[in-house]
């Protein structure tokens, strides 16, 4: 109950970062582990090939391929340090919006998209790629993912848990109760939030009066920083050290500044709640060319790497679109599977009678 | 005359109660400047300002215990939950709270509230957008429950929703959002809990609600053209229910069935069956039938089409009403006896 | 042999379940040292150390999220709610998660888990502690809810709610957790979804569950003394259905009453009621009755003995399955036809 | 987000203290408005007065006069404080625990006392009263407050509200969402967390791993306090900063530490998770005595004033004995009433069955 405890647990008084807007080193904080010039590299090539998929989602959308897609073009720093940081054995808990970070983390792109093409609840395994399923009922999903941490923890491995979540979404209960269980239980649990300036429509100043929402950490006896979202070296930094901490028992809770460019999903219409000056401004911090340049700087970044990242993005891209480009077949039968593990009676009846009502229609 | 979509009636019922009273105000998730994600609520806070109209943090069971308070103090706040199945975090202060308080209080304290859940599927969205989730308030006392059909009925319900001394979960077909009609909105100023006779006929009564009533309708046309006659009654107001205007077509046509978009199982239309049976049973001439989604979680777009009602499934349900000697035997399978 | 309660053959399920399998984990509020405030965990914490027994947080959204992730990783989570109305808070992860994992993973993500939950009335107990909330669980597919009302059955749900391989919410009537019996628990290894025949009859069937079975076993006991011989199912498991046994019963008896506790409007009843009128309506004599809770709040306690159904309430209803040629005219009057 | 304001929002790194336990006072901080003398007299009347209507609730309790009784003795600092701060427009939300600080506030006690008693939800008036019914499901009733607080903000006055609530409460996420609301919208609340140690069995150390309850509002921009509970003077000086912040729009979260000498209620069994060394320890804390040693000290109270206290509480105690012995008479006809504003058909319907068999019954 001292003094000192509550001010470790305290986020720096404004987000971590190393990179200036225009790609410049500035002083960071101490006490963070740099990423090396090899892991931003790679950091860069992911952006880029993630920015492609992207994108490549975006224009399938417009053209009637997915049900509803949500960008998250300016959000990549965010994402790919998310991949990045994740061991295999680790578990990743996203969110709708997070499907480069999927991407990133080596899924099937189409079975990533399974979701938002509107084919499957859950288009992937996943246990086989340590991926819970995209989850859209906010919050909810940082509860699942204390309880595995600490069922990993549990069964005596050093694996971690990364739950993702949006601004908006820290209103919502279940995320306080996941602070709190997580902490009490010692999970091994990473909770980022994407704080991207809105949810849906409503600024971050409507949702909340919190000096910055990293705050909200200390109440719970959970560490917390806050961080330019939009700083691939910050981020690294940042969920790197985080890691570290969750591996030993101690979660935390990470706040990364960052921007939606878009609007929320396809269907969305920005304007109608903020004005194109803002993205412009939040353009001038795009966090693929702060990397750019940044390495750039370095000497560690040539045109021919970035012709190589473009081309692994444009095959990326390119399978994409074609495997999307058809229809997928589905078969109405299986509405009845995976209920119960096995179909009671009354689903069977209910299955009977779609066979019947299929057949006559073939017939 | 210009075609009015159920949308726009919404927003014109939240604009003239807003204008007739101005304890009433609008708020949740996106209401505000954006108008809400089927902008219902479009234009509200420009035109009556932010405090009548106004965006909330974005958590369910805060809004709606936020609006009980505000209840408490004499506003009459119209919430909306932007989706059926988040309403979901809300629920203990449904159940617990908002069904409950005039009763607790024993009629001091009133909530003369209305929380809006758009509702129900077929319209391509993804899992937890499209539940049908009306029968867990239709079972909770102390809750008015109403859901319009019709465009102006949107209006009207909601209007006389707004005007109720209770709460009430006021259930909007996502998909007939954009149904159109030519018409001059009328407020009927009639409490809530009268059904509405939408066809007449005199072989069998179709009951519907909400989604389902178009398709019962349809079903109807279909019918008649076989010359088979069927009166559909749309509900449109499930708690208080309509037994007068329920009992006297079934006792007349003697035949029935119930049509639900929810699951089947201990859905609505299960308390419509069992009322029937015990009220009519005299004058059934055949068991009454549900039609209703499968007991399934619903399913993802790509498939929500062989999930839903649909006019032939209705259809196969009236020819099981057995206006002939056959016996129906599907049921008779599952039952091993 | 030493007459068992209720909550020691429920205690006992608990123990020995863990024992036959070290995932298995007791946890929720109050549950550890002090043995929760039922006593149906008592000593398991002493007895299987704080890793397998343990208090949580005070947040039940979070109970049951957490369990869900813990089965994730492989656990499987027996967790406590405190009381009925202390399950709402959870509402949205049973219903959007718990229930749907399985199904939103294709069968990758299973959650072998269960979710007490003491329910009912009938010990005096102040609002907010006596719901009967068993309607909102079994209308959400997914689940599968169970309800004992035996001591042995107590014991031997609770061991098949455990080994079953999907989420189960275990309701536990309250009012008989002290109920006794002088009986050697045992477990009988049959999965969930069979209904008992308590008491045979051919009369008329009555069909409860949880805390209604007892009053149907008295009320079927009197009838006999006045020549009415009562078949009375207990049903068990709400989900799945045992339509097997209560088809055969009502169509051999002819004539049915469904008693509950919760209130009536669209309960678990209704369903009952539909099904049977839909599968036995040509062996039927008489409308299916059902006995019910008022739709009213849970009254306080000095008046809960008026709201749940009595003995003589049950005897009233069977009286009127028009045994005789006299018609009733109990629902005429509400028609207004 | 600057440090500047979140170091505003944090608690005292220790509770806010101004009498020692053995009645001497201690310096505490500056900045809160000290009690005067009358004030504390007054304070001290009511806490003799409120432990003795305590004590006899629990004794109408082991005769079956009442259906259960949660004790608040020991936090007797809390409650007469929360009644006291308290203007006669303001409301108060108080839980199934704070029956003593309703009867401070002037409450009928044997009205207080009907959802214990068990004849009524709610035995009085809430409007007459400006106090919300005893809540039962926990934490739920801080929105409320923060609604009708906004409400009556909304309404030109600037009457605030008192929403009391347990440390175990403190983890719903109702308490979250409540905080948050209060701060977005500026409502004149006040949070009073009375952390008595546990909740029903589980003590504070498995409830949360923050390093006070009071650090949860910095999450939220709430400015808050952490107060020692059994200071008669240091309850009343934070409480009533803490009003006058509300009244100006800044809601404000105070923790309590205090102690619950009784078990949860009449049917919990305490010495099941805790020693009667824990609870000597606090019965040393004692708030009453502490107060009485300092008025003394002060000169503030005779042995005159002491015994008129008592006899003020013999009084209520006997009225309520009285009262309690008599059964109410109640007319389970009243089920239906009050469930809508007008019955429906169906309770209609439901109301004559009832009627026909207390008829049939009286027959
Ligand atoms: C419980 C719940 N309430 C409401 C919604 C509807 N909804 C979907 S996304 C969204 C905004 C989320 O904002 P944020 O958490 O900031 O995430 P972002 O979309 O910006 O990534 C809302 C309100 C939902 N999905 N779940
Ligand atoms: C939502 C909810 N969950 C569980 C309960 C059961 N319950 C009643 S009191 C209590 C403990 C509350 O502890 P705390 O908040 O510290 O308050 P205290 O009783 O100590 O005053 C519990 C778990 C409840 N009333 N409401
Ligand atoms: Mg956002
Ligand atoms: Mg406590």
């Amino acid at each position: 109950m001292s003094d000192h405890i509550a001010t470790d647990l305290l986020p720096s008084a404004t987000p971590v970062r190393y990179l200036a807007e225009d790609g410049t080193t500035v002083d960071g904080p101490a006490g963070y582990p740099r990423p090396s010039t090899e892991e931003l590299r790679e950091a860069h090539r992911r952006m880029v090939v993630g920015r492609r998929f992207d994108a490549q989602a975006t224009a399938l959308t417009k053209q009637g391929r997915l049900a509803v897609y949500p960008s998250s073009h300016g959000q990549e720093a965010c994402q790919i340090a998310a991949a990045m940081v994740l061991r295999e054995d680790d578990w990743l808990f996203p969110t709708y919006r997070d499907t480069m970070a999927m991407v990133t983390r080596g899924l099937d792109p189409v079975e990533a998209l399974g979701l938002l093409r509107g084919d499957a609840h859950c288009g992937y395994d996943p246990n086989a790629t340590r991926t819970a399923p995209q989850c859209t009922p906010l919050s909810t999903q940082t509860l699942h993912a204390t309880g595995l941490a600490y069922a990993l923890r549990r069964k005596g491995t050093d694996s971690a848990v990364l739950a993702l979540i949006g601004d908006g979404a820290t209103s919502e209960g279940d995320f306080h109760e996941a602070l709190n269980f997580a902490a009490v239980f010692e999970a091994p649990v990473v909770f980022l939030v994407q704080n991207n300036g809105f949810a849906i429509s409503v600024p971050l100043e409507k949702q909340t009066k919190a000096p910055s929402l990293a705050y909200k950490g200390v109440g719970y006896g959970v560490r917390s920083e806050q961080v330019d979202g939009n700083d691939p070296v910050a981020m690294l930094a940042v969920l790197h050290k985080a890691f570290e901490h969750a591996r030993a028992g101690a979660p935390f809770l990470v706040e990364a500044h960052t921007y939606r460019i878009e609007a929320h999903t396809n269907a969305d219409d920005a304007t109608r709640y903020r004005n194109s000056d803002e993205v412009d401004r939040w353009l001038d911090a795009d966090p693929l060319a702060r990397l750019e340049k940044h390495l750039r700087t370095l000497g560690a970044l040539t045109d021919e790497d970035v012709a190589a990242a473009q081309a692994d993005g444009e095959r990326l891209a390119a399978d994409l679109r074609s495997r999307m480009n058809a229809d997928p077949h589905l078969d109405p039968m299986t509405l009845f599977d995976h209920v119960y593990a096995r179909p009671t009676t009354q689903l069977v009846e209910q299955r009977d009678l779609l066979a019947t009502e299929l057949k006559a229609q073939e017939g | 005359m210009a075609a009015t979509t159920m949308a726009q009636a919404l927003n014109r019922a939240l604009r003239d109660s807003m204008t007739a009273d101005e304890r009433v105000l609008v708020f949740g998730e996106d209401v505000g400047q954006l108008g809400g994600v089927f902008r219902i609520t479009d234009g509200l806070t420009r035109d009556f300002g932010e405090d009548r109209c106004f965006d909330t943090p974005l958590a369910e069971a805060g809004i709606v215990g936020f609006a009980l308070g505000m209840a408490m103090g004499g506003f009459k706040p119209v919430v909306e939950m932007q989706f059926d199945a988040f309403a979901y975090p809300a629920f203990e202060q449904i159940t617990s709270h908002v069904a409950k308080m005039r009763n607790r209080t024993r009629g001091h304290l009133t909530v003369p509230m209305v929380i809006r859940v758009p509702y129900a599927g077929g319209i391509g969205g993804v899992e937890h957008h499209c539940d049908s989730s009306e029968a867990y308030y239709v079972h909770t006392p102390g809750l008015k429950v109403v859901t319009p059909a019709t465009v102006n009925d949107a209006y009207t319900l909601l209007r006389e929703a707004i005007d109720d001394p209770d709460p009430v979960i006021f259930m909007e077909p996502k998909k007939l959002y954009w149904s159109k009609e030519d018409i001059e909105l009328r407020h009927i100023d009639e409490p809530l809990g009268h059904a509405a006779v939408r066809r007449h006929g005199k072989d069998a009564t179709l009951i519907a609600y909400g989604p389902s009533v178009p398709v019962a309708l349809q079903a109807a046309e279909a019918a008649a053209e076989e010359g088979v006659d069927l009166e559909v009654i749309d509900l449109r107001s499930l708690v208080p229910f309509d037994d007068d205007t329920v009992m006297r077509s079934v006792r007349r046509t003697g035949r029935c069935v119930v049509v639900q978009e929810a699951s089947g199982f201990a859905g609505f239309g299960a308390e419509i069956v069992a009322r029937i049976q015990e009220r009519c049973f005299h004058s059934l001439a055949a068991p009454v039938i549900r039609v209703a989604g499968f007991d399934i979680p619903y399913p993802p777009p790509m498939l929500e089409h062989s999930h839903l009602p649909s006019v032939d499934r209705v259809l196969d349900a009236v020819d099981r009403l057995q206006f002939t000697d056959e016996p129906d035997h599907r049921y008779l399978t599952g039952a091993h006896s």
